[in-house]
């Protein structure tokens, strides 16, 4: 028999759920102190994401993603990038974004159907959310394109979910990572679900991460709830990518503890017990028990940090409120740079109609 | 409940006496009519399962009919408009759903090169006896690409059908007769109305017509023609214009491609004026399609310039301004009254 | 050859003296023009490469540009749309080939999802300076799918330009002016016409205005409107015509998205009849939005009714039967001649 | 380091370049004699390519893709599938839809512009020629799967390219495939070049085969110019899905020896040097070596087959050149099976001007 190629797919792991080591960490993320500000974002987007579904079921909120369960990957995968890299989300890497610089508000403001949401004050070249799945991943695919072609030594970095790797989009993106060498990382944030579909359903494929071998990719797996293993596997891909290394899938293996939105009743499909075990792996338990093991953290300092975050979440909340709604031609003002005279006509009859009104 | 059924009738009666359901009821109701009745009749999409559809239109078939009548596809729509295809394509019967209009698009190329193809490629031999139906349209205050109404992508299209039904009634016996045609139907369902208000449906599977569309109101001074959510507008703009003496005929087109121009025609013949209300933005939208046949052929009928009353030239805004992007009862008012007085 | 350069112009004039070119050349030299003006200007698409492009349009341009930046892609759409719809909102300018117009439909999820919002979404923050050019049309005896008219696709979609030239200096100075354009444009060119004729066209890197009509001949009885290919068989009619002694006006459309209906209704202010010809199937084709146009802002101008002469509703057929189906310069003096009888 | 999953590419080859085996050849194909009718298929296959690109240069054909090269691959691929499974070409594998009993004058239709062509006699549940390059295996995957729920024992096997394996909807296949297990083969004919893309420009990945662990097929490339690897290739994929056990990618390493089509000049875009050496591997040399040194074959037999093969093709091309074009109301008859009142007045319109014409 002739073998024509061989393959292995790697899982990273550092931090076991019990919050002990399994592995020796990385020299880069081996002081724990590294990990303190990190851990403090993720506390803080917990807080944010909670904030935010209270806020929906008062009926001040449109539609919302809770991110609970993957703020270790998303704060990692933010925490990772450079600000001139660039960040295609899909619609609930908060954690990511807020490391980057978009506001709280602007994240309200998006699913409180505004769409000032997206002028983010975060990178200006950031991507906004993509509702449409994993069609960011070619836009990240692009992006990465134009940095290659002009040779900036820029990365850039996209998420999807396991379903969304299911979507020709994705597959698109990592073939032409494959095809161009691009400084592309495609984070594929396996949370078990795509709204009631299990992720196994979604594929035949033993793991997500090698569906990266069909585009020739660094492909691996990295335990999504040990901010260690995401920061470690981010290091490696977007040291590769910088490098002209071409591009990398990683498969983050977390769970979405709450429903997929706020408008999802995650009760019809799913068991109570698998989300009962699956917080035995909540990402942020394992993260308090190993600081606070090292004496970065304790009680006390949690508390103050709690009411600190509960404290900067209410301005945010405060701000998206108080922000009034467009005027009604906005609709108008943002189609073209060079708006043909009937849309002018039209934006003319709605305002007219808007002061009868 | 009081169980009848015809030993001869495999779909089978299930209620003596039906009950009043709302459209998205009356879509499950049509649905597993049809697949007790045909068992090439299979679902399948995104969430359609267990989870009976994120509008719940599939609710319970998976538990009536099984895994394998139910099925969730992987998360991507143009694996779901080409296994449609393909299925068809083997004498199956699918009935495909796509979650929300606005991720329809993927599914372009499987339907217009393919599902409207292979009749007229093969000569016949190989044809698709598909629906694909999806949640259509705004106000329902939801996130972005939820709420577009796009059906002027197919209109131009040869070889499709494309319906929109605007009740129960018509969503039931519609959904049946597309199901039961042998091309290719993409169903559109006004999802602002799934839940509007409730009809007396009786399930006895009796299908209704493709290919006309409905007068639902008489009238002799003006036509309004309009289709799915809008239906709701333009008949209670029809009763405001009556309180002003002004007798409105209101026609749901039902369904957009064919179009049953004929009835309008008449209509039109009739009132000397009309009215067409869609929510899709103005420009090349379908409205223009049934403006284009009123200049063409009943020029001589129309006292009065055409009126539209759409969607604006842009995209729907996010939902703090969605509702003063949609036709309203005032702007079908308006527009009425503009033609009366020409 | 007589080289004349300006060292202030970056793109510089290539031949004193201009030689006559063919429409696909004209495309070639407008690329070649913004590229040596514009260095983010990157032409990507399936064999645009070394070859050149299957109908030549970017012929000399890898070995003059270099392979970064005339990008041979992966074989498949929807990456060529993802691409250069990512590399847009990075401020690249990328010039995108689709190789026929039947394969642009999995091209339709990032443009009408992301090209045509990302201005409208991110309220300005990001934008899409891209185009998307296709060969489009029938009548070159080409293979299935290879001669569609789809225009329609995109004309109801906000935020698109959709321009369509009809002769080589229309094709220069609008694939410039496409290119130059912040927004996306959908460029679809008349293979049919690529080397139906030759004519100067200087290589003055001036663009031509986007959004009008152009009107390419004066009449007084009858305005013929058309785009693309069949601009030639509408002015020969109008010869024709003129022949009888009846004065046709014909206007270019050029740009259908959006649309100069301003020019169109002038003339029909003046000749009070239309006839409105394309080769896409009649219904919902984009003739239709020009006739609703008529019938909503023209009525009291109109003489006769609107005609409308186009493909027929039904796929246009393999080349056996190809010339058939399109619109003929008989099919449209006799709809003119109908028109003037009415 | 933890590994979360490994996999091998295998290569099948018996039969080398020159005629001589490599390998001891499976059971089923060890006795030469079952080679033959096959070699003849092959041998038929190249006339009536040679002849169709002849009478396209005469302005009788259309534009017309060659097959040459391709021969053992495609008589392979149709001659491993049963009346019953489901065969989704691309546009040039002639040589299998032969084998299924597709007439040449049917390939002469199409390319001759005659939508009757796809009309054919072969399996009248073959899909037709597919020009959107890959939708096609798609196509063959809704198929499988109505098989698969009919509890039906047939497969679907759908043929695509290098190129046609950087499209979503070959991805898409894979991935469905995958999901629902089904009785798929997807055989990836790996020609070397996408009109002027040469498989290399395509992607990254090392093998095209292992596009299919994306969706965790049974993956494996074969020498596509060695008809018994290429029939033991089919042999496993095939069994494997009759069995239940799933679907498989095949990559079938073979060379476009032509133009891309007869519209096409390949000398824009690759040498002379690279075609001769390709022909080197021409698969009809090496087995017409073997089979002559197997007594099966000789020069007589050979000019009595190729006096035959042209006497049929002749046959084929007179009866495609004698059919009279359809009339005029074709192009609405086949479009609804209940063609709408509009449509039927645009019918009796063009019939109209027939008949004036
Ligand atoms: C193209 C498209 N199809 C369907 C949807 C509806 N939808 C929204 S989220 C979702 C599931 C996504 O699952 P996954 O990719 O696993 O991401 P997760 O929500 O779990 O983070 C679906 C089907 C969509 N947004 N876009
Ligand atoms: C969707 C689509 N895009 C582009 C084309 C034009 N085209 C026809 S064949 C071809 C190359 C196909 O290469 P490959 O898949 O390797 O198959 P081969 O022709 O080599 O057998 C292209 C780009 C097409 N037919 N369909
Ligand atoms: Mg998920
Ligand atoms: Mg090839």
């Amino acid at each position: 028999m002739t073998v024509a190629a061989r393959f292995e797919i790697e899982y990273l792991q550092y931090l076991g759920p019990d919050g002990k080591l399994v592995a020796e960490p990385p020299a880069a993320f081996a002081d724990p102190k590294t990990l303190l500000p990190l851990f403090k974002q993720m506390l803080f987007v917990r807080t944010f994401d909670s904030k935010s579904i209270a806020l929906q079921r008062t009926g001040k909120l449109g539609t919302y993603a809770s991110c609970l369960g993957h703020e270790a990957t998303h704060v990692g995968i933010g925490g990772s990038m450079r600000p001139e890299d660039v960040f295609a989300p899909s619609y609930r890497e908060y954690g990511a974004q807020f490391m980057r610089g978009v506001k709280p508000r602007e994240v309200l403001m998006y699913w409180g159907g505004d769409e000032r949401g997206n002028d983010f004050e975060g990178p200006r070249h950031d991507f906004s959310w993509s509702v449409p799945i994993s069609t960011q991943c070619l836009h990240a695919a692009g992006a990465a394109l134009a940095f290659k072609l002009r040779k900036q030594p820029r990365v850039a970095v996209a998420c999807c979910g396991d379903g969304g790797s299911s979507k020709t989009d994705f597959y698109a993106a990592l073939n032409s990572a494959g095809a161009f060498t691009l400084p592309l990382v495609l984070c594929v944030i396996n949370n078990g679900w795509a709204i009631s579909v299990p992720r196994s359903a979604q594929t035949g494929a033993k793991t997500l991460a090698q569906k990266g071998l069909a585009g020739g990719l660094n492909s691996f797996q990295v335990d999504g709830n040990d901010l260690i293993a995401v920061l470690e596997g981010m290091r490696r891909a977007t040291e590769l990518a910088r490098a002209g290394g071409g591009g990398s899938v990683i498969e983050f293996l977390t769970y979405r503890l709450h429903d997929h939105t706020t408008a999802d009743d995650a009760r019809r499909y799913r068991s109570e017990d698998e989300v009962k075990d699956a917080w035995t792996r909540d990402p942020m338990t394992r993260l308090r028990t190993y600081l606070t093991a090292h004496k970065l953290w304790d009680e006390a300092t949690e508390k103050a940090w709690a009411e600190e975050c509960a404290k900067r979440v209410d301005v945010e909340l405060n701000a998206y409120l108080e922000t009034p709604v467009q005027p009604v031609e906005a609709m108008f003002d943002y189609l073209y740079a060079d708006p043909p005279p009937d849309l002018l006509e039209q934006r003319a009859a709605a305002i007219a109609l808007e002061k009868r009104a | 409940m009081n169980v009848m059924t015809k030993s001869n009738d495999k779909a089978g009666a299930q209620a003596a006496t039906p009950t009043a359901i709302t459209l998205i009821e009356a879509i499950t109701q049509a649905l597993a009519y049809e697949m007790r009745n045909d068992d090439s009749v299979i679902v399948l999409g995104e969430d359609v399962g267990v989870n009976g559809g994120v509008f719940r239109a599939t609710a319970g078939l998976q538990q009536k009919f099984g895994a394998e009548r139910v099925l969730d596809t992987p998360l991507d729509e143009t694996t779901i408009a080409g296994l449609t295809v393909g299925m068809a394509a083997m004498g199956m019967k699918p009935v495909a759903e796509a979650q929300f209009d606005g991720f329809m698009y993927p599914m372009v190329d499987h339907i217009v090169c393919h599902a409207a193809r292979f009749r007229y490629r093969t000569r016949g031999r190989l044809h698709c006896p598909m629906v694909l139906r999806v949640p259509w349209g705004g106000g329902i205050r939801a996130p972005e690409h939820h709420s577009e109404a796009n059906e002027a992508i197919f209109t131009n299209v040869p070889g499709l059908r494309v319906v929109l039904p605007s009740s129960p009634a018509r969503a039931y016996g519609l959904l049946l007769a597309a199901i039961r045609d042998p091309d290719p139907v993409i169903f559109m369902e006004p999802k602002r109305i799934y839940r509007q208000y409730k009809e007396v449906v009786a399930d006895d599977g009796e299908a209704l017509p493709l290919d006309v569309c409905y007068v639902l109101r008489d009238g002799s001074d003006i036509t309004l023609v309009t289709w799915g959510a809008q239906v709701k507008e333009t008949l209670e703009a029809a009763d405001k214009l009556a309180f002003d003496g002004i007798s409105a005929e209101v026609i749901d087109v039902a369904t957009l491609k064919p179009l049953d121009f004929a009835t309008i025609a008449e209509s039109v013949a009739k009132t000397g004026r009309c009215v067409i209300v869609h929510e899709a933005p103005r420009t090349a939208g379908f409205g223009a399609e049934i403006a284009a046949r009123l200049a063409e052929e009943s020029m001589y009928d129309l006292l009065a310039p055409v009126e539209r009353v759409t969607g604006y030239d842009t995209h729907i805004p996010l939902f703090r301004l969605e509702m003063k992007y949609l036709p309203s009862v005032d702007k079908i008012v308006a527009a009425a009254k503009r033609a009366l007085a020409a």
